[in-house]
């Protein structure tokens, strides 16, 4: 299990070659990257803040859950902060499990968990104006399908 | 003695990210009140409790829990990460 | 959209690094690989079979009609056929969409369409032996919950 | 004059990977029966249709499907890939 939360920029592509490589034995493995959009062509960038400690904690905790609720072999979390530019991955999340629903489940499981309880914020820069960007409601109903 | 952390816009408009406060307050909602007492940047800031979260000790919690042997308060909006 | 069904062994990281780069606008891309597992420690090989033509257009045909359903933004599959060994990986499938539901839903409906409507039959070559893989009932009712 | 392929276990009990076969089947399960008819190893390797699958010009389809126009006709069983 591996958890990091970095400023520098990394490659989505590099890391599951690596998450692959260590995970021998396994049959499946599912890897999710969120992008930086820029979908009305005027973002200068994307600011995300956290709150170091809690991050890594949070972060740490879930992972141990999703490979134990899931039986994984093996679970990544990759998550920047700091100024992004458009394109640039945010985060990857990476599974290995003997089966494929098993390594889909437990990235889903990951990805919605991330999306509203791991303590990052995103700001978008447009044109010299910053807007602080809002939770949406389908993220938390993402998340409540996990809860049995 | 306990350690108050904010985060994005409740950061900025509070204008700073963290302080050290001495406090009776016996749970967070009781915390908050003293807060919004301070200064009206802080009574505008917590105006509505239902847009903000709270983490004590690092883990996510709720404004009617206790505050005793809690040693860092963070503030903030709801999470937008992944 | 790319469709490649060949002997030579791939590089899924690679693969994924090259998708993503092709996939400007993104803010979504999910992969999923899969490895040949030596359960009992006791596979020399995994023989692959397909069909020649109609394996890349049942692929094809498969891609297309999950860029439609999801709206994705773009799709990837490779399928290896020959004789493969432990803990190589046989297949891959990458997609990417605007938000991660559809890229998530897209990669687990290629894959239950591949593990049971494309033409692809595994043989195990174990101590001198060789068996061929039984399909499995779980892979029929996993595609059956797409037929809306 | 049609084109028939096998596969897996299939191609492996019936000797050969394809041929050529003339026939006057009008749908596949005609031609099924007129292939057992042929030899043993035929009519071992169809015993069990419930167990096979058939493709069509390259799409897959049923034995109650007519051949009329098909130029190849491809048996497997059930397929294991990804």
């Amino acid at each position: 299990m591996r958890v990091v939360v970095q400023d520098a920029p990394f490659d989505p592509g590099a890391e599951l070659t690596a998450f692959s490589a260590g995970s021998a034995g396994v049959g499946a493995v599912v890897s999710f990257s969120g992008i930086v959009r820029d979908d009305h062509g005027d973002l200068d960038a994307l600011e995300i803040e956290h709150y170091p400690g809690m991050t890594e904690r949070a972060l740490t905790q879930q992972a141990k859950t999703a490979m134990q609720r899931f039986g994984l072999a093996d679970v990544l979390v990759i998550h920047r902060y700091g100024r992004l530019a458009p394109d640039e991955p945010i985060m990857m999340v990476a599974t290995a499990a003997a089966h494929r629903r098993a390594a889909f489940q437990g990235s889903e499981f990951m990805m919605d968990y991330l999306k509203s309880r791991a303590p990052f914020w995103k700001k978008e820069h447009r044109a010299g104006q910053t807007e602080w960007v809002n939770a949406k409601l389908s993220d938390e109903d993402a998340l409540m399908r996990w809860h049995r | 003695m306990i350690e108050i952390l904010y985060f994005a816009w409740l950061r900025e408009r509070i204008g700073i990210p963290k302080e050290t406060w001495m406090t009776e307050a016996v749970t967070v909602a009781d915390l908050v009140d003293e807060l919004r007492a301070r200064e009206e940047r802080y009574a505008i800031a917590f105006e509505d409790i239902s847009s903000l979260r709270v983490a004590l000790d690092q883990e996510l919690s709720s404004f009617d829990a206790p505050l005793s042997g809690v040693r860092e308060v963070a503030f903030f909006p709801p999470m937008t990460g992944g």
